[in-house]
């Protein structure tokens, strides 16, 4: 095409250098953005998300490994004083230098404003709140009302700003940034309304890891799969981490040799019964229907089988098999499809077929189920499909009920629901992530969804989350994940399905070194500033 | 003057109307904006993070007091002209955020109207003029046919033959590198970009006209004054034309001014599979998100429209009806 | 040799659903150079259908299936429209039946004469503007209305200008069908007037087609008598009068009469014009005619000269010794044979005071208009007063305009008066009219029955006549199945729509325009009313079904007390059927009286005005 | 006269059956015949239809093949048989979701014109005029969240219920035109009601138009359908073509090559509506007499 071909007379030009002349993204805003250009890293809306701001470290949610970024280095003090230290040498894109007092400006600004503070720093959402946040030479120390090592993940991922620029802008969310004064590899050259060019800055902290010369990103395909396909398709896109149905069918097959996929397991995505409601309150039961569920055939039709089918721990496996406490053989915990186990747990329970061949409720009442799904989330939808069908094998009178997404987060706060399938964190922060699912705290009210949507309720459970908070180091941390998975394996409180995926679907045709399923430095997903790090120009053919 | 303060009344009290019903309908809608903007900026695969949704409902200034006290306030914003923040492009108001996507829309399907319009019109006019030819069959058939096509699998039909297959045409957005202004290549940009989008509507519009104006002009063929046209062997075109569609036309043109009125609605698919940056794309975006202030700003920018084409259509039909003149002014 | 020359002409409506009709058969006549030729006959005889032919007009399911139509030495009958147009308005125009609906009504007036003078003539732009201005003053109409929409402008201003738009690239054939019918006779008048003196001057040829015997006897140098899609007869115009051949023209000269005179006697033809799908053997009046002899039933006569005209008619020919067969038929009588209608002084002035059944008490009706910001009052009436009895006919006569229509739809309560009030006397005591609602005000239209001045809108186009006159009788007289059609199919033939069957199931645009007006009076005496309230009901008809539908009223009259508010401004009709006279001018009652009276010694100008446009044929022929 | 009298008039011509009026027209009959077709198909569809509409248990997103003509979705449904059973649904949408437009629109728009410059109709064309300019999505969203089961007859009367107004006004427009003509008086003294006189004697002079408008009624009821199940707002456990479209829009599938899948559910869609709209050119005989002779 056009586009692809102009590209191409550029790169022999440049090519010897080693570096990449130009990576086309999609846009990171709105189309109907248009020219409303704002680059405040606060905004609902941001012209460019990812290339001009940067966090103090990054945490890849695959592996749980912090990289260090403008901090180069972190300390527990205490489980509620944490103490950065701040990178030297790091410039403004004005030239200013970068300092300490920035990153205390930028958290107590986050302070100030509340509606700005997504990392929770300032409120109990993810631990107990912060006390203070000071700059002194090159350490920043965060000091918390409590133990508060699970605010790490999320405080870690704070954007930091400048004082020079943020200070005399007033509030930060009603602020709009038309000339940034940012950190990261790039700047803007130019921005059309449509097209954002952004340029390398060679005064960048890590130039040198820096190969690409020019980034354009352009159109929004969140819910245009089709052209997102064809446009990498066409060579008018080289990364690219929206969805895309099929990918291997509809755009690696095309040219294996540029075309790749790579679905990282990035969380679970569960069967979550509601367990106040009968006949799911039985444990027999739930358990019966875990051995009931073809995972494998969801997974071929949810994620055309890129994804694998998920452990009942919980845990991503086997990104995280260190983990899993040593009595459960990582292969253990994943059920296998056994209808007729399912159907001997069922009769064992008492869950007898009636006359018309339909199981009822130990006292003879009847069962029906109804599955919400969210309409036209396809995935979804397959997955509660295929589950269904597998669910009448059993011989339970089961429906699905496709509704608005809006009218199942409805159901999820109200707790007027049967079954659904629901996200299962897999982060880093268990007690947040994983946890989540299954603490009585995150049991959802009427006004806001939590992750318990199953209402799951076990003191041992909240204890060892409660503990996860002054768990500063790892083995701390294992011990206490042991008694989540323990619950998983032994309550059913969600019936894990498969993973969910964090997607990386692009072109090796000019840049190489993207993480891999074989080289998963990076979640291609969530830390591109990384991976932009270890881009190289493809060699030429 | 009373028939004209009657008028007036009647737009008034219909503009009321559809206010209430605006600030009405959003509200009746489920579903937290806050909630939904931070699963929609996250992904539908992620887990919400709470923290942020409760910064975005401290952003976003969540509704308060009695619905009826927010509706006063919001007769009173409106009053002032004010059309309130926009909770997607915070901090930019509703008016900036339409004011970025109207053009488009309007030269678009303005365009596509008018050309649509124009095309229907004449075929329709001769179809009716060679009433069971050849040509009357293929017309009704053929338009009749990819009239009722689903404009989005048409849409999908071009993206893939004219934009991928045959690498004609862009397939996505308003335009491209070039920087919006007036200059040739900007709108040499802006045009081909508008191709398929255009190509789409246009295969879909005519029908209507070309159907109406057939239909009525057939009528028209029975009076006694075409026949006396013929009498006085007029050229057929000119009896075509100036006799038989000037008079058929009338019912069109009162039904074209509406249908002006309703562009700023009726493209929400077709903007958004071409991801054009237009006002119907907008208008998908905010149902989708819950974007109240954007949705009632929209909606609010249409029924205006509509209303006033229809007030438009009214009057356009006196002055194009001398008949009327007297009977409806 | 003749300008026009038509040669066994053959016209067949085809229509798919049912059977043909041959509407015109093997019509032959000429019209030389100049020449004024009338075209009479009875209503459905197939006038319309010959001038539209000679247009070449014809639609479908209407077509020329036989015979040749010469033009100037050209046979156009199969020419194609392309080849036509060099003749059409160069040499051939026409003013329509229903001229009023002729004119474009989106564009100016100005407009409709400009397309075609520059189609066919090398005049542009200020000299286009100079001819329409001459053509103005040449059908007297101020040309300040070139720019004038065709809505602005009076019924007659729109003849007169659809006469001058006829003429205004001269061209040497103008066909009228019936270009004054619905217009009242002072109008008229002017306009023929107009006619005549134009064609005078200009020497083009003129087909005048009418079933007004007054003034094509008046306007033409020759004309022809059409029956049942045939020419029964053809002579100079005066040489008829003196002279009639046919027994039909008789029958139609006798239905003429001057209102004036001591006694009127009106000759009606009775019976029914053959069902033109299934022609009878013989002469298609054969059935009707009281002169018949044997032969008639069973030889179609030829088209003989006779006298010193041409006719279709076997004791015609005979008596006039064009025929040798030597059969014994008596000397020719000038006067039709057949039954008569009288009207004798005495009977007019002793009319029947039955009780009265409508009083009308100062009765005002303004229309307000709007105009832009200006509102416009019409004063349709103001302050009428009359009453009409059981058993009694009034005329109300009046100009175009003179709010004629507009006491009608208040009398039968579809307008409600402004001022004043009309009460209705029925047998449940008085009632106001205006007040009636509901059930009330349907079983006021149980007792009062109108028949519409147009019979264009009367009828509605997507329902048969059978249908159309179904619907009076389920409602009021609940009849159904096969008595209802029975009772529709003798309706139509009460109003000569004959054979009935024929005409159940054809829809309005299958008839002629004397037709529908018959539909339309069949429709009013469906449920046997108390006061029928006919507004201009005969204006379509021609003489002979004009005098039988005023037979048809007066029976009503006498034998069931009906009583009758007849509008018209044919003063003649007035006389034969009416006891009194109300004559309206610009709203107000100008006179009422004893018919007679009025007639003979009429008061006002107006009255005077409309007496005096009655065209009479016979004062010409006699002098 | 007694000859005329005895004149025979043979085969006395029945009245034209509207039936035989619209099946004179060839397109209509055209359209007649793809329609039955096309009802034919939907009534039989357990018995034309190889598999289950919701059967997954096919290998999913394969491409046409003898076991399955059109393929497979991505849940390993045929869909083929999605096809033949999606008629069900996309017939009844749009039969009865343009009827009920149809019929509101023409009460509405009738009365109010029949009773112009009447509070009745000062109050229909408020109605008429609101209707006409509150945009439909956020509304249909906004009906269907409310309602707990969303089975096809919620579905048609939203669709219904939110497209009747632009139909409505132009019915007002040409009952105006056609109120005042002699022949409606001439029914009122025939003893005929109002409801009668609009419904019998006015809606037959119209019948062009409000044919015209049931198909554009229909064709905008088959399209909403497929928008809402797009939205999740569909019927949530049938098949009609719009959502069949919709599944392969949102499976990427003209990216994977599976072409039919798209195609046929359009292709089948528009011919039906095709038909409807033929179906018109035999109801315009109905309302113009005139045009029944060519
Ligand atoms: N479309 C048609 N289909 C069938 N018959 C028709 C049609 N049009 C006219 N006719 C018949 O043809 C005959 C001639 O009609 P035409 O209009 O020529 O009569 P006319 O002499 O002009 O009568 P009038 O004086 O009433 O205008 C009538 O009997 C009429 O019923
Ligand atoms: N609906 C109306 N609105 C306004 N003016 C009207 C209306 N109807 C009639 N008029 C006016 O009222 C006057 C009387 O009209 P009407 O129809 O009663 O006359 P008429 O005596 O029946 O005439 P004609 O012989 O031409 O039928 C005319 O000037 C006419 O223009
Ligand atoms: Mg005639
Ligand atoms: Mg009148």
């Amino acid at each position: 095409s056009r586009v692809a071909g102009e590209k191409q007379a550029q790169q022999g030009s440049t090519a010897a250098s080693g570096m990449i002349p130009e990576l086309n993204l999609s846009s990171e805003s709105d189309a109907a953005m248009g020219s409303l250009v704002n680059y405040n890293p606060f905004a609902v809306q941001q012209t460019v998300r990812t290339w001009l701001f940067e966090p103090l470290m990054q945490q890849s949610s695959l592996d749980c490994k912090v990289v260090p970024w403008l901090a180069t280095a972190y300390t527990w003090e205490s489980p509620s004083k944490l103490v950065f230290t701040i990178r030297q040498g790091v410039k403004w894109s004005d030239g200013s230098p970068f300092t300490a007092k920035d990153v205390a400006f930028t958290y107590n600004l986050t302070k100030k404003y509340p509606p700005i503070d997504l990392a929770g720093v300032w409120n109990n959402t993810f631990g107990p709140k912060a006390k203070s946040v000071t700059a002194d030479g090159d350490k920043v120390t965060f000091e918390f009302e409590g133990p508060a090592a699970t605010k790490f993940p999320y405080l870690i991922g704070q954007k930091i700003v400048s004082e020079k620029e943020f200070g005399p802008a007033g509030d930060p969310a009603k602020y709009v940034s038309k000339n940034p004064i940012s950190t990261g590899p790039f700047k803007v050259a130019s921005y059309n309304g449509r097209q954002l060019v952004l340029e390398r800055r060679p005064d960048y902290w890590q130039a040198d890891k820096v190969k690409v010369q020019k980034l354009v990103l352009e159109g929004h395909y969140s819910d245009n799969a089709n052209q997102a396909a064809a446009k990498l398709k066409a060579g008018e896109l080289d990364f690219y981490s929206g969805e895309i149905p099929n990918p291997e069918k509809a755009f690696v097959a095309d040219d294996p040799k540029t075309n790749h996929v790579w679905y990282a397991p990035n969380g679970v995505t569960v069967v979550a019964p509601n367990l106040t409601k009968k006949p799911f309150s039985d444990v027999k039961f739930r358990e019966a229907l875990a051995h009931g569920m073809d995972k494998q055939r969801a997974t071929e039709k949810a994620t055309y089988g890129l994804m694998k089918v998920a452990s009942q721990s919980g845990l991503p496996l086997p990104q995280k098999d260190d983990m899993l406490p040593s009595k459960y053989p990582a292969d253990s915990t994943v059920i296998p499809f056994d209808l007729a186990k399912a159907n001997q747990l069922l009769d064992d329970a008492g869950y007898r077929k009636g006359s018309n061949g339909v199981r009822q409720n130990p006292d003879g009442s009847p069962i029906k189920i109804t599955f919400s799904v969210q309409a036209g989330w396809i995935d979804y939808e397959a997955m509660a499909d295929e589950i269904t069908s597998n669910f009448r094998k059993l011989g339970l009178d089961i429906t699905v009920s496709k509704m608005p997404p809006e009218a199942v987060d409805q159901q999820k706060k109200s707790g007027n629901f049967q079954l659904m399938i629901n996200y299962m964190g897999a982060g880093c922060d268990y007690a947040h992530g994983m946890g989540a699912t299954v603490s009585t705290a995150e049991i959802p009210d009427k006004t806001t969804i939590k992750g318990n949507i199953g209402r799951y309720s076990n003191p041992a459970v909240d204890k060892a989350i409660g503990a996860m908070a002054s768990a500063t180091d790892e083995a701390a941390t294992k011990q206490q994940v042991g008694v989540l998975v323990d619950a998983m394996m032994t309550d059913y409180p969600v019936l894990p399905i498969l993973y969910a995926p964090a997607r990386a679907i692009y072109r090796t045709d000019h840049a190489v070194g993207w993480p891999t399923a074989d080289d998963p430095y990076a979640n291609p997903q969530d830390q591109p500033l990384v991976w932009i790090t270890h881009l190289t120009a493809a060699p030429s053919k | 003057m009373r028939y004209f303060a009657r008028k007036i009344g009647f737009f008034v009290l219909t503009l009321w109307a559809v206010v209430t019903l605006n600030f009405l309908i959003p509200r009746l809608q489920p579903g937290d904006p806050a909630e939904l903007m931070v699963q929609n900026l996250a992904g539908k695969n992620a887990q919400l993070n709470r923290a942020q949704v409760e910064a975005m409902r401290d952003l976003l200034g969540a509704p308060s007091g009695s619905l009826f006290s927010q509706y006063w306030s919001y007769l009173g914003q409106l009053a002032h002209g004010d059309l309130g923040i926009s909770y997607t492009y915070f901090p930019y108001t509703v008016a900036e955020v339409i004011g970025k996507a109207f053009w488009w829309t309007v030269i678009l399907v303005g365009a596509v109207q008018l050309l649509s319009f124009a095309i229907g019109i004449l075929l329709g006019a001769f179809a009716a003029w060679r009433r069971n030819s050849r040509f009357d069959t293929s017309v009704t058939v053929i338009s009749t046919f990819v009239g009722t096509l689903q404009p989005f699998w048409i849409a999908l039909l071009l993206i893939y033959g004219l934009g991928y297959g045959l690498g004609w045409f862009p397939t996505a957005g308003g335009y491209e590198a070039s920087t919006p202004g007036f200059n040739g290549a900007f709108l040499y940009d802006a045009l081909s970009h508008a191709f398929l989008p255009a190509l789409t509507l246009m295969i879909v519009t005519p029908i209507g006209w070309i159907l109406g104006m057939r239909n009525t002009m057939i009528m028209n063929l029975g009076e006694d004054y075409i026949r006396l046209a013929r009498a006085k062997g007029l050229p057929d075109r000119m009896i075509a034309l100036r006799y038989a569609a000037r008079n058929a036309l009338l019912p069109s043109v009162a039904g074209f001014a509406l249908a002006l009125g309703g562009i700023l609605g009726g493209t929400i698919l077709v903007e958004s599979v071409f991801d054009y940056p237009g006002l119907g794309r907008l208008m998908g975006e905010a149902v989708g998100i819950k974007d109240y202030p954007l949705l009632q700003g929209l909606m609010l920018l249409t029924a205006v429209a509509t209303l006033v084409a229809n007030l438009i259509a009214d009057l356009l039909y006196g002055v194009l009806d001398p008949r009327a003149r007297r009977a409806a002014a | 040799m003749a300008l026009l020359d038509v040669r066994d002409l053959s016209i067949r409506y085809e229509p798919k659903q049912r059977p043909a009709v041959d509407a015109v058969d093997q019509l032959s006549f000429s019209i030389d150079e100049g020449e004024f030729v009338g075209l009479i006959g009875e209503s459905g005889s197939g006038k319309t259908t010959v001038g539209m032919a000679v247009l070449r007009l014809l639609q479908r399911p209407g077509r020329i299936s036989g015979g040749s139509i010469t033009f100037d030495g050209t046979d156009i009958a199969h020419l194609s429209q392309d080849e036509l147009r060099k003749y059409r308005w160069r040499e051939i125009s026409t003013v329509f039946q229903s001229s009023m609906n002729a004119l474009n009504p989106v564009t100016r007036v100005e407009a409709q004469f400009a397309d075609v003078i520059q189609c066919h003539t090398q005049l542009r732009g200020g000299e286009v503007t100079e001819r329409i201005r001459t053509l103005f003053d040449m059908v007297l109409i101020d040309p300040k209305f070139m720019t004038a929409f065709p809505h602005e402008l009076s019924g007659g201003m729109r003849q007169r200008i659809n006469l001058a738009l006829a003429l205004a690239i001269g061209p040497r054939f103008v066909v009228l069908d019936e270009p004054t019918t619905g217009l009242d006779v002072v109008v008229q008048h002017s306009i023929l007037e107009n006619v005549r003196r134009l064609q005078a001057e200009l020497g083009f040829a003129v087909l005048f087609i009418s079933h007004d015997l007054g003034t094509v006897l008046d306007l033409s140098d020759r004309t022809m008598v059409m029956y049942a899609g045939k020419l029964a007869e053809e002579q100079a115009t005066r040489q008829l009068l003196r002279d009639p051949l046919h027994p039909y023209t008789k029958g139609l000269l006798g239905s003429y009469g001057d209102p004036r005179a001591e006694t009127v006697r009106i000759t009606y033809v009775p019976g029914r014009p053959p069902d033109l799908a299934h022609r009878p053997d013989g002469c298609a009046f054969a059935a009707r005619c009281p002169e018949r002899i044997d032969r008639c039933a069973e030889i179609e006569p030829a088209r003989t000269e006779a006298g010193e005209g041409l006719v279709a008619c076997h004791v015609a020919a005979i008596q006039r010794g064009a025929d040798g067969s030597g059969i014994e038929v008596g000397p020719p009588i000038r006067t039709f044979a057949g039954p008569q209608f009288v009207k004798s002084a005495a009977a007019s002035a002793e009319a029947a005071r039955g009780l009265p059944l409508v009083t009308v008490d100062d009765v005002s009706k303004t229309y307000v208009r709007r105009q832009g910001l200006r509102a416009v009052r019409t004063e349709a009436v103001s302050g009428a007063n009359f009453v009409l009895h059981r058993g009694g006919v009034t005329a109300l006569v009046g100009q175009s305009g003179s709010g004629k229509s507009t006491l009608a739809r208040m009398i039968t309560g579809v307008d409600a008066p402004t001022a004043g009030r009309i009460t209705f006397h029925g047998s449940d005591g008085d009632q106001v009219v205006a007040r009636m609602r509901g059930r009330r005000l349907r079983s006021y239209r149980g007792s009062v029955q109108m028949v519409f001045q147009d019979p264009y809108s009367a009828l509605n186009p997507t329902k048969t006549l059978g249908a159309t006159l179904a619907r009076p009788l389920i409602n009021f007289q609940q009849l159904h199945g096969s008595k209802l059609r029975e009772r529709v199919i003798e309706l139509l033939e009460t109003v000569a729509l004959s054979p009935g069957e024929r005409f159940v199931n054809r829809y309005p645009h299958e008839l002629s325009g004397g037709q529908r007006q018959r539909v339309v009076i069949a429709r009013a005496l469906a449920v046997e009313p108390e006061l029928i309230v006919a507004d201009e009901p005969i204006s379509s008809l021609d003489v002979s079904i004009r005098a039988e539908v005023l037979e048809l009223f007066d029976k009503l009259v006498h034998e069931r007390n009906v009583g009758i508010l007849y509008i018209t401004h044919d003063l003649l009709s007035a006389r034969m059927l009416c006891d009194e006279v109300v004559v309206l001018n610009e709203g107000k009652v100008v006179e009422q009286g004893p018919a007679l009276d009025v007639i003979r010694s009429p008061q006002d100008d107006c009255t005077r005005l409309l007496l005096d446009a009655i065209p009479n044929p016979f004062a010409a022929a006699r002098s | 006269m007694s000859t005329v009298a005895t004149e025979t008039v043979t085969a006395p011509a029945v009245a034209d059956r509207w039936y035989r009026v619209v099946w004179s027209s060839k397109k209509a009959r055209v359209g007649i015949v793809v329609v039955a077709i096309y009802t034919l198909v939907a009534l039989l569809a357990p018995v034309i239809a190889p598999y289950g509409p919701t059967d997954g248990s096919f290998t999913p997103l394969t491409g046409p093949s003898a076991q399955h003509l059109l393929g497979t979705n991505v849940a390993g449904v045929d869909v083929f048989s999605q096809v033949i059973y999606g008629s069900r649904v996309s017939l009844i949408v749009g039969l009865l979701g343009g009827l009920l437009a149809t019929a509101i629109a023409l009460v509405i728009g009738m009365v109010s014109g029949y009773a112009e410059g009447t509070f009745v109709d000062d109050v229909l064309t408020f109605l008429t005029n609101t209707a006409l300019v509150i945009p439909v999505l956020p509304l249909i969203i906004t009906l269907v969240a409310y309602s707990d089961t969303r089975g096809i007859p919620l579905i048609v009367g939203v669709i219904a219920f939110t497209s009747w107004a632009g139909a409505a006004r132009s019915k007002r427009a040409q009952i105006i035109t056609l109120r005042n003509r002699d022949f409606v008086t001439a029914a009122k003294f025939s003893g005929d009601g109002t409801f009668r006189i609009i419904f019998s004697e006015i809606l037959p002079n119209m019948t062009s138009l409000v044919a015209a408008a049931f198909v554009g009624a229909a064709t905008g009821a088959i399209g909403a359908e497929a928008g809402l199940a797009v939205l999740g707002l569909g019927s949530s456990d049938s098949v009609s073509w719009g959502t069949i479209l919709y599944q392969a829009d949102a499976a990427g599938a003209i990216s994977q090559g599976l072409f039919v899948w798209v195609f046929v559910p359009g292709l089948v869609l528009a011919i039906l509506i095709t038909s409807m709209a033929f179906i018109i050119f035999g109801i315009d005989l109905l309302s113009n007499p005139h045009l029944r002779e060519d």
